[in-house]
């Protein structure tokens, strides 16, 4: 890599350190009096503490160590180090679901059996089986089956029935009973089984049952006329069932019960006010207005100075929390006090998701898919603690340790290292709690944004979406391409082709959704199926990063026009996922850019682009001095 | 002190490290009394040095001879011979002995590979031992290796 | 809400043997392989639940999915992951489901190496007729190419003082049955009094 | 306590309200099977065992039991090859086992004399002594046999979350309260490394030089031993029949060749065997469960093993059903030390469902003492065993305390003031922070350190994020962390005693004076071990006493009346 061949270089050892919200990065150089680099080695280890406060000091000793010692180094070599000026970055995650879907008087069961029996649509008033043996021959009767009933009881009990001559059109079960059911009736009618709360079906009202085929959906109550004809429904009352069509759209099976007022309705959950000040403006948005709106406002308060909750709802906690948090990590001994007035919020990301939640009043513990809201944060402070980290480094090595630049230049400064690029040159670090953006124009002029929003929103997105419950099993799905495991010997790949594999796979991911990590499959415990984890997985990544990475971009653009930029470099955690970087490439195209995974130093890939950057900047300084001195 | 001949111990001598640390050094030759704080910290001692040595478990050997254990005696000469062996064959070596892991001729060629490579006669012989006594109870591979029926 | 007649008398269940077991072609088929002495020597599992009442708990599972259950009866071992190993090679899906005398069970596929499985219910004590009910569910999920949820698996740290010696007593027991050079034979149920008329 | 649901009471007989009473104690949750003798199901008393026989010829043994060399099993071999004296054995044989018996409760008679016989026996002779003896006859053969003079007891300190900082601060109060062992266990086996970690600091936190274990299969076990971050190992399992044995996918030898190859790095190692495990497993071959424990015994004997766990272990739910089966249990024990094996000696697994049962099994062990009373006291709550329950646990202590103060009898704990746990319990918490920070791991924060200070069990704890925990837990492997890390770790961060304590007791690996029978680390970091301090009981007023200063610990309990004044507590 260097010009040196064959002896050490001469010149002066120095580090570049790149202290960021995740990692911390080292890049260990010779600069020669004439400004000329030759890189020795570099270094990655977890950032200790907040960036940009003293705990950071031990994260970057341990990486310079590291450098040092891949490099066969000591400290003593060092002539100085060079550390980011880093603004301290602090984001939070809430969610808020807007939306509850509520079933009033048992009117409707629409829970979607896995395995309902017989077919069709029987019409007729609800009877309890144990009475019906009282019952008349001649009136219709859907027949309901509490807990504790045998399923060749039942059959038995409706065969005898029927052979008395009572008309049953259906039934309903409180057990997985429906096709063991049919499967023994002499008559054949149609059966919705699991209803949980079979008890709560209202006794000696009018009830529909429809059962449709297997891979059909049900016709005649998914439709407001069909309930209508069924139930003779003026157009007043079909106007009310409406809802109750809607919600039954799509199921294979379905009951519903014509009670006095029984009803579905889709309410919207109040979940406070979001208030943003900025632009000498206080703007007031409600949260449950979802997203589209809540980032519209957010638009028109650019640049943002601040932003607060509603105390008691999770956007006012933890829009609290980030502050506190940042006011705790800026208070140090023998510092003066961060004013609060500099602790304040900088950005929202607002994104629209939905929450599986169960339906209150339902009888069978039907989920319906209900409107969120989720919220990224962010808080930055202009006051740093970098030049106190310089001091302990230089301390805890014995070599001088200085500021040696701001951290979104430096960034393009390494960018730049990358083959094939030029300016005008834009950086996006796509990280875990924000996306930054900066760049460098033809003129050398450089800004830099820093947006709310990355990595760990996409896997709460995904976490929730998927109803995983499991943050662990969440980012698998995001970090890993996913696949089925459709026998001991072969899986399906995402893209539909077929891999096979001589050692047998384990049991536990047999006939399972998997994430393809680098250990082997791990299952995904979801019933959904590949197609819609990845459909999940992709979205989620759309909405944070392919928006924010327009958005931070249009920030630092001229003018905010995207086609005054040429390259945009991707850097950072996320810039590693398998997809992420195409769909951002494909998002700026229409804009002609040029747009790809940076490769700083054209051997690093996307990473140590700040602290190899620091060497560069450092280096152009040597050579600068060199000039003046020969001229 | 060089180790050669090893001292006759007595149970008296127990604990080594408390009434015999002349005697005791780690596999780059220390003393055990260099196993300090100060050369901790110093990054002076690695891993290696927090092993026991052949000779030490010759001495640990005698002791229990001494206190009137021949079995743990002999087990701590096959220890001896083992510490040349590195982690991971030590566990090949383990799992070639399980029922039914290994033929004869193999246990036949491991007894062999202690014996010229570790100079570890006493572990041979007991891998000799069982493989004379996994031939006999039907414990040896299988030469077709099928667990179906 | 009227009570369900739950005073029907118990069920019973008796296996008639109707020649040597073979191998399955329909996909759509699950085979249960039962253990030298179910619904024979004994009756009824380690806590009494009959096994007239398992064999149609896990009948109904699996025909509730729309699936068809084989009965087989391994004669000549009592090691569970053996008999369901046996009865997975039979069956036409590959999936089996095992079942000891005392209750314990396992699911099975053809294509596991034996000491595997696809799921496993040690604890005999913990199993009733529900949980048989799951069992024979997931099975037939399997062999439709489905991802059930495996069946919660429960743990009681004091089953070992109740239990421990009697599941041995009846490991023993079970162990007397076993009829050496024996191959699987297919057995039908023949269900006993029970259903409601 | 339980979730087994009572006995349905049969429907039509009308019972005595007394009856109903009796029907609802505890004790009747408790499972009970007769014998059957032909197939092993029977504690110690069967026909079906054989006759003691030994002949030896051209200094080797060709008949054991009544069996010839020709028709030996592997466990005969083993037994006949490595186990027995073949110089004393005929005449050893040839002592009627009525006097054998006489010479293990006789005061007059050393334990040294008597091991000079037993290292002669074969396994049915040992059986027929030991079936002359009744259990008080036990355990005065226990009180002389036992290898090591002073008692100890070890302790499980596990989470029901694998939560790090919980088994460290447990560990911490554990080793405070006495236990000389500490072992662990997981319910997620990836987080190991960082459990065995905490475990480690958490003991020497406690009390400088408690040895700790982490259970696991072989390899990782072995890994984490010869790394230095775990102290000891015990879960290595034998069986007292072949087809058993085979069925664990082991032999002797290969049993014999991994005890070589933990004494080759320096650890501390035993056996674990138990009555019932093969009677268990269908596979009993027709012999009583004493009977082939004795085979076990002597096959870890043969081994070269300094130690055995016994006493039923993990299997205690069929000895404990049939008659004489604790009767059977106390004499496994006293067979391990009656052939000079370190016996940790069981009570460590949930026996009963009556407090009164669960006291009365420990009895045999813990009034003649043992070298560990208990192999496993639940150092936490039982619901935070990850070994099943132990048939102690926290909720016990103050009865231990109690019963060792009321007999005067050392069962290796003390009862510790409120203010020491909590100091302990915080600064294990805090070294662990200071470890974590170090190896840099998954941080542990101050709300944790709080918690685990006053916590009772791991639902007083925050969740972890178990994600960065497996991820930390991989890269301690990856990155090859030793022992010496951790000493680092805490002497940088100012935990000197703490890291003074690891290091001493990583440098005794180097002695090896711990690989010697029954060898514990006291306080001051002396090896106690058979060696340097044998048991030399030789009646009333001889072998270990508890009196003196010890005596003076055990008399504190958590509210004694003070004599001087008794409107106060002394405490």
């Amino acid at each position: 890599m260097g010009a040196h061949e064959g002896g050490p270089p001469e010149g002066l050892l120095v580090v570049g350190v790149d202290i960021g919200n995740s990692t911390t990065e080292a890049c260990l150089a010779v600069v020669a009096p004439d400004g000329s680099i030759t890189y020795l080695g570099t270094d990655l280890t977890r950032t200790t503490g907040v960036k940009g406060t003293p705990d950071n000091t031990e994260g970057a000793l341990k990486a310079i160590r590291g450098a040092l010692a891949r490099a066969g180094r000591s400290a003593g070599q060092v002539e100085t180090v060079l550390l980011n000026e880093a603004t301290p970055v602090i984001s939070g995650l809430a969610m808020e679901t807007i939306t509850e879907t509520i079933i009033t008087e048992s009117t409707m069961i629409g829970h979607n059996p896995t395995t309902p029996g017989g077919e069709g649509l029987g019409v007729g008033t609800t009877r309890s089986i144990g009475e019906l043996g009282e019952q008349q021959p001649g009136e219709p009767v859907v027949c309901v089956v509490p807990h504790g009933w045998d399923f060749d009881d039942v059959a038995a009990t409706l065969n005898a029935a029927v052979a008395a001559g009572v008309d049953v059109v259906a039934a309903i079960l409180a057990g997985d009973d429906a096709v063991l059911v049919t499967n023994r009736l002499t008559r054949p009618i149609p059966v919705v089984d699991e209803v949980s709360a079979v008890e709560k079906v209202p006794l000696g009202m009018l009830a529909a049952v429809e059962v449709a085929a297997p891979g059909r959906t049900i016709r005649t109550l998914s439709n407001s006329y069909g309930l209508a004809t069924v139930f003779d429904l003026d157009p007043v009352q079909t106007r009310q069932v409406s809802p109750v069509a809607r919600a039954l759209t799509g199921n294979r099976s379905a009951v519903v019960v014509r009670t006095p007022t029984g009803d579905v309705t889709d309410r919207r959950i109040p979940v406070g006010e979001l208030v943003l000040h900025g632009a000498g403006k206080t703007l007031r948005v409600d949260v449950d207005a979802g997203a589209e709106a809540i980032m519209e406002v957010v638009g028109r308060a650019q640049p943002l100075d601040d932003a607060r909750g509603e105390p008691g709802t999770h956007v006012g906690g933890m829009l609290a929390q980030v502050r506190d948090t940042m006011a705790d990590v800026m208070d140090v001994a023998g510092q003066p006090d961060v004013p609060p007035s500099e602790i304040a919020i900088r950005d929202v990301l607002a994104v629209d998701t939905f929450v599986p939640a169960e339906v209150r009043g339902g009888l069978a513990g039907e989920v319906a898919l209900e409107n969120a809201v989720a919220l990224a944060a962010m808080v930055r402070t202009s006051r740093s603690r970098m030049q106190l980290v310089a001091d302990l480094v230089s301390e805890g090595l014995g070599a001088a340790a200085e500021i040696g630049g701001v951290e979104g230049e430096m960034a393009v400064g390494g960018a730049l290292t990358t083959p094939g690029v030029d300016r005008p040159i834009a950086v996006l670090d796509l990280g875990g709690g924000s996306t930054d953006a900066a760049l460098l124009t033809r003129e050398g002029e450089c800004t830099a944004v820093h947006v709310a929003g990355a990595g760990e929103l996409v896997t709460k997105l995904i976490d929730s979406e998927l109803a995983l419950g499991d943050r662990e099993v969440a980012e698998g799905v995001k970090w890993y391409p996913l696949g089925k495991v459709e026998s001991f010997f072969h899986l399906r790949h995402e893209d539909g082709t077929v891999e096979f594999v001589n050692e047998p796979l384990p049991p536990h991911v047999f006939a399972r959704v998997v994430v393809l990590t680098p250990d082997g499959p791990a299952p995904v415990p979801t019933r959904h199926g590949l197609d819609h984890v990845r459909r999940v997985r992709r979205e989620a990544k759309r909405r944070v990063f392919v928006v924010n990475a327009l958005r931070a971009l249009r920030q630092v653009a001229p003018g905010g026009n995207l086609r005054a930029l040429e390259f945009v470099v991707l850097l950072g955690g996320s810039a590693l996922d398998f997809e992420i970087p195409d769909m951002i490439a494909d998002a700026l195209a229409p804009h002609g850019i040029v747009c790809g995974t940076g490769n700083v130093l054209g051997t690093e890939g996307p990473r140590n682009a700040v602290a190899s950057g620091l060497v560069r900047a450092h280096a152009a300084l040597v050579a600068e001095e060199a000039r003046c001195r020969s001229s | 002190m060089s180790a050669q001949p090893p001292p006759e111990l007595t149970a008296a001598d127990y604990p080594l490290s408390i009434n015999r640390p002349d005697l005791l050094r780690t596999p780059s030759g220390k003393p055990i009394t260099a196993l300090t704080m100060d050369a901790v910290v110093s990054g002076e001692l690695s891993a290696t040095d927090l092993r026991i040595t052949p000779e030490t478990l010759q001495l640990q050997a005698q002791l229990a001879d001494a206190s009137g254990r021949p079995q743990l005696a002999a087990n701590f000469r096959r220890a001896a011979e083992m510490t040349a062996i590195p982690d991971a064959e030590v566990l090949a070596m383990y799992n070639a002995l399980r029922p039914r892991a290994s033929t004869g001729a193999a246990l036949e060629e491991m007894a062999d590979r202690l014996e010229r490579t570790y100079s570890a006669p006493v572990c041979a012989a007991l891998v000799r031992e069982a493989a004379e006594v996994y031939g006999r109870r039907d414990l040896l591979a299988r030469p077709v290796a099928d667990s179906d029926q | 809400m009227t009570t369900p007649t739950t005073t029907a008398p118990e069920r019973t269940v008796s296996l008639r043997e109707v020649g040597p077991a073979r191998r399955g072609t329909r996909p759509d088929e699950v085979v249960i392989a039962l253990s030298p002495a179910f619904a024979g020597h004994f009756t009824k599992t380690i806590v009494d639940v009959p096994h007239a009442e398992v064999l149609r708990q896990l009948m109904a599972g699996i025909e509730e999915q729309g699936v068809t259950a084989r009965l087989v009866r391994v004669l000549d071992t009592a090691d569970l992951a053996a008999i369901s190993h046996t009865a997975a090679r039979l069956s036409g899906s590959g999936i089996s489901v095992g079942v000891l005398s005392r209750g314990t069970t396992m699911i099975h596929q053809k294509d596991l190496p034996r000491l595997s499985n696809l799921e496993l219910f040690p604890q005999s004590p913990l199993l009733d007729a529900p949980v048989f009910r799951m069992i024979g569910s997931n099975a037939a999920q399997y062999a439709k190419g489905e991802s059930p949820q495996p069946v919660p698996t429960r743990n009681d740290q004091m089953a070992r003082p109740r239990w421990q010696a009697k599941a041995a007593l009846l490991h023993l027991k079970e162990f007397d049955c076993i009829e050496a050079g024996r191959g699987p034979v297919e057995v039908e149920a023949v269900f006993g009094p029970g259903t409601a008329g | 306590m339980t979730t087994t649901a009572p006995r349905p009471t049969g429907a039509a007989a009308k019972q005595s309200l007394r009856t109903e009473l009796l029907e609802a104690r505890p004790v009747n949750l408790d499972g009970f099977v007769e014998e059957w003798p032909e197939k092993g199901l029977v504690a110690m008393e069967s026909e079906f065992d054989p006759a003691p026989s030994v002949r030896v010829e051209d200094g080797r043994i060709v008949e054991l039991d009544g069996r010839s060399r020709n028709d030996f099993d592997f466990m005969d071999t083993f037994i006949a090859n490595h186990a027995i004296d073949v110089a004393s054995a005929e005449a050893s044989m040839a002592i009627p086992s009525a006097q054998i018996a006489r010479m293990l409760i006789d005061p007059g008679v050393s334990r040294g004399e008597v091991l000079a016989v037993t290292r002669g026996l074969t396994p049915a002779k040992v059986l027929d002594v030991v079936k002359l003896m009744n259990v008080v006859e036990i355990m005065q053969g226990m009180q002389k046999m036992r290898a090591r003079r002073t008692p100890a007891n070890q302790g499980h300190s596990t989470s029901a979350r694998d939560n790090p900082i919980q088994v460290a601060a447990d560990a911490a109060e554990g080793a405070l309260r006495g236990f000389a062992e500490l072992e662990t266990t997981l319910g997620v086996l990836r987080y190991a490394p960082l459990v065995a970690i905490a475990l480690q600091v958490g003991a020497q936190v406690g009390r400088g030089g408690v040895l700790t274990q982490c259970a696991l299969e072989e390899a990782t076990e072995l890994e984490l031993g010869m790394r230095g971050i775990t102290a000891y190992a015990e879960t290595i399992s034998i069986y007292g029949t072949e087809s058993v044995f085979v069925d664990g996918d082991d032999t002797p030898w290969s049993k014999s060749f991994l005890a070589a190859a933990y004494a080759s790095r320096g650890i501390k190692m035993r056996f674990t065997s138990g009555t019932g495990s093969e009677v268990q497993m269908g596979n009993a071959e027709g012999k009583s469960m004493l009977y082939l424990e004795i085979r076990c015994i002597l096959m870890a004997k043969g081994a070269g093993v300094q130690g055995l766990q016994n006493g039923s272990i993990s299997c205690i739910g069929v000895p404990g059903a049939v008659p004489g089966g604790l009767r059977a249990v106390a004499a496994e024990n006293l067979v391990a030390s009656m052939v000079d094996l370190e016996c940790a000696s069981g009570n460590d697994q949930s026996f009963s469902h009556s407090a009164m049962r669960r006291t009365a099994r420990a009895m045999p062990q813990m009034l003649p003492g043992t070298d560990f009373v208990c192999s496993g006291y639940s150092s936490v709550p039982n619901a935070d065993n990850m070994f099943a329950g132990s048939n102690f646990d926290t909720e016990d202590f103050d009865d231990w305390n109690t019963i060792q103060r009321d007999f005067q009898v050392d069962g290796g704990l003390r009862h510790v003031r409120e203010d020491e746990i909590l100091a302990a319990r915080n600064k294990a918490a805090r070294a662990l922070q200071a470890v974590f920070a170090h190896l840099d791991l998954p941080p542990i924060t101050d709300d944790e350190i709080e918690a685990a200070t006053y916590a009772n069990s791991s639902n007083d704890y925050p969740l972890r994020d178990v994600l960065a925990d497996l991820k930390g837990a991989q890269s301690v492997m990856d990155r090859e962390i030793t022992g010496l890390d951790l000493v680092k770790g805490l002497e940088s961060a100012g935990f000197h005693d703490v890291a003074e304590n690891l290091l001493t007791v990583l440098r005794q690996r180097v002695s090896g004076d711990l690989l010697q029978t029954s060898a514990v680390l006291t306080a001051d970091f002396t090896p106690l071990s058979a060696i340097n301090d044998p048991n030399d009981y030789a009646g009333p007023g001889t072998g270990y006493r508890l009196q003196g200063e010890r005596w003076e610990q055990l008399k504190k309990l958590r509210h004694v009346t003070s004599s001087t004044n008794p409107e106060t507590e002394v405490g």
